[in-house]
């Protein structure tokens, strides 16, 4: 019980920090000690699924693109470096007053929620042995509720497309930071390479019985694509070859087909024909997931071998 | 690729195989092996020939020399750390790196920062001046050690003393 | 027997979060960034190797054992790595501005 | 025994908290970033004995994630703290090829 405060105190504190920032770089790491603390406060309460997208991606992926778009504005002296808060608006009080009701209302409800017989939770507990999963998430996430994890994969393919076009030609030109040159590099390159591909695969293998899954491992190969393009091994480049088009839109596309090749067979749209299906879907998701996100770091519409 | 490398390879697959195996265990030895596989081509594509490669039985004598002298570090460290007077004299002293390029000049460059008292603040670019960070008095003694520790290990030394 | 390991098990357990109490003092009493460095990187190091033990001894299985000296030896990794990155990043920082970094006058 | 492992998480997590008056305070940011290295590591050991304690093995698996990350953090703030000052006049980057 004093665990459970401390953690939701000290998640209030940090969030607080990270946006309230007295300088902008202490804001970005508040906000990444904020992912750690989160992290910590899902795997207090049990749940190892959201602690480890959490720490892969709250803490890790998200932190290397909040930084490296901190210093690609410094570069353009777009950031004084004493004074990040923005305006304040008179509108900020409405709109916190009007979040904390949302929040609060939300909150009320999920307390009063139903938790007896009539929830879908418990229709979902008792068909999941039926699929041959084992984890009600991935359950959830593949076979319960597919159109929202789709229209999920989906997203993340628009926001890729969404960045390129925002860029528009200058994508190309989008700098990185210069590789630090000391011995070590590429000892821990060598090393976290290999068993970040194998930990990865792990997580996608096990997301089906326990926890892990599709998320969790393309955050995982992510944040192996930012140490990549951050040493040099990986460069942008200025167009997308057909490998990293395929890669993008795989995720999608698997997930389409086999949906919409259910109804030739006659059976309904989406629905999940078995657990070889699960795997291939994730394993898609898993490679496009992963992909858009090293591309966004790396502010490229496309890789290419190595940097000059 | 020579022989050395593809030993090298194959050294990396046994080890992910067991990494797999550690978080896994025996559910489904093939899928690990083909993690496993994917991994060990990721090493031969990253990887960077190295000519030296350490002694393994050798390899004892270092791990052991390296926990007594990390767990010193550390007791030193938090002996300063709560002392009232703070006992810290921090000062910056270039040390000649005689360990060559490669795996036992970056082995150096690590381990420095857990000794007692020394940590590895800067390597010029041709390697061979090691600015060492120090919060003791002297560290070349250490360093020194250390130095002659890692040169045993890799056999560039017949004697594990400086 | 067993009592004993449980006692030496949570001896460890103690000891390891002895060394990240001394990594976070002397992360907040020494003087300069370098210096820090020193604490968090050995305290740190000798204080999750002590609970990695500890945890280990706990659990009482091969697997769980090596998956912690598994985590223990890339933290390691990660550690030395980025205390020596961190430093070298400061050091350099420091020149470029004529700031003081942890620097005697020697 | 019971009370050893609840008590050892709360004791880090204060430990933990105590450091975030370093990142607050910094003044370097150098200072914070080595304050977030040091969370990450006592988030590793807290992860660790949660996973005692509640017997969840994929605890453990969070930590060694926490870990691997940890260390491309640290790479992207030498990167990106590295190239700031010089970057304006030399340059130092790739051209588009």
């Amino acid at each position: 019980m004093v665990i459970d405060v401390f953690l939701a105190l000290g998640l209030v504190v940090l969030a607080w920090q990270a946006l309230i920032g007295g300088s902008l770089f202490r804001g970005i790491v508040m906000f990444i000690v904020f992912g750690m603390v989160l992290t910590l406060a899902w795997a207090w309460l049990g749940s190892p699924d959201l602690a480890m997208a959490e720490a892969a991606i709250g803490a890790g992926v998200t932190g290397a693109l909040i930084m490296i778009a901190y210093w690609r504005l410094r570069r353009i002296n777009a950031v004084e470096p004493r004074d990040p808060s923005p305006a304040r608006s008179r509108l900020a009080l409405v709109i916190a007053v009007l979040a904390t009701g949302l929040v609060g209302a939300i909150g009320l409800a999920a307390v009063s929620a139903l938790t007896g017989d009539a929830t879908a939770a418990r229709v979902m507990n008792e068909t999941l042995p039926d699929t041959g999963l084992g984890n009600p998430i991935t359950g959830v996430l593949i076979v319960f509720r597919n159109l929202d994890t789709l229209l999920e994969v989906a997203v993340v393919l628009a926001a890729y497309i969404a960045a390129r076009a925002a860029l528009g030609r200058e994508s190309a030109d989008l700098p990185l930071p210069p590789a630090p040159d000391t011995p070590l590099l590429t000892p821990l390159v060598v090393t976290l390479a290999p068993l970040t591909m194998v930990v990865a695969i792990y997580l996608l293998k096990a997301g089906s019985q326990y926890p892990g899954g599709a998320f969790q491992a393309s955050a995982l190969l992510a944040a192996l694509g930012v140490l990549l393009v951050l040493t040099g091994r990986v460069g942008p480049a200025a167009a997308a070859n057909w490998l990293t088009r395929a890669g993008l839109v795989i995720g999608t596309l698997v997930f389409c087909l086999v949906g919409l090749g259910m109804l030739v067979i006659g059976a309904p749209l989406l629905a999940i024909p078995g657990i070889w299906a699960v795997y291939l879907i994730e394993a898609a998701m898993m490679i496009s997931i992963g992909l858009t996100l090293v591309l966004l770091f790396a502010g490229a519409p496309g890789l290419s071998g190595k940097r000059s | 690729m020579n022989r050395l490398s593809l030993l090298r390879a194959g050294i990396v697959l046994v080890l992910l195989v067991l990494v797999w195996l550690i978080l896994d265990g025996l559910d489904s030895l093939l899928t690990g092996l083909v993690a496993a596989v994917i991994g060990a081509s990721l090493f031969v594509l990253l990887h960077v020939p190295r000519p030296y490669h350490l002694r393994i039985w050798r390899l004892p004598r270092f791990v052991l020399f390296f926990l007594v002298e990390s767990v010193r570090g550390a007791v030193d460290v938090a002996w300063r750390a709560f002392h009232p007077a703070l006992p810290i004299v921090p000062a910056m002293i270039d040390h000649g790196v005689e360990l060559p390029a490669g795996q036992p000049r970056m082995l150096l460059v690590s381990v420095i920062s857990l000794l007692p008292g020394t940590l590895s603040a800067d390597l010029d670019s041709d390697g061979k001046m090691l600015k060492v960070h120090a919060i003791s008095e002297d560290p070349d003694i250490a360093v020194r050690t250390l130095q002659a520790q890692i040169a045993y290990l890799y056999g560039l030394i017949g004697t594990p003393r400086p | 027997m067993s009592l004993l390991l449980d006692a030496f098990a949570a001896l460890l357990l103690l000891i390891g979060a002895f060394f990240y109490l001394a990594g976070t003092v002397g992360l907040i009493r020494f003087p300069d960034a370098l210096s820090r460095l020193h604490a968090l990187t050995k305290a740190d190091n000798i204080g999750l190797l002590s609970i990695c033990a500890g945890s280990a001894l706990m659990a009482g299985e091969l697997r769980v054992a090596l998956l912690l000296l598994l985590i223990w030896l890339m933290a390691l990794f990660a550690a030395t790595v980025s205390a020596h990155l961190i430093a070298r990043r400061s050091l350099r920082d420091a020149e470029d501005s004529g700031a003081d970094a942890g620097k005697s006058p020697s | 025994m019971n009370w050893l492992l609840p008590g050892l998480i709360l004791f880090l997590l204060v430990n933990l908290l105590a450091g975030l008056w370093r990142v607050w305070r910094g003044p370097s940011s150098a200072d914070r970033m080595m304050s977030a290295l040091l969370f990450g590591s006592t988030s590793v050991a807290v992860l660790i004995l949660m996973a005692e304690w509640q017997g969840i093995r994929a605890l453990r698996h969070v930590a060694l994630l926490v870990v691997m990350l940890a260390a491309i953090i640290a790479i992207t703030y030498v990167g990106i703290s590295g190239a700031r000052d010089k970057g304006s006049e030399t340059n130092p980057d790739r051209k588009a090829p």
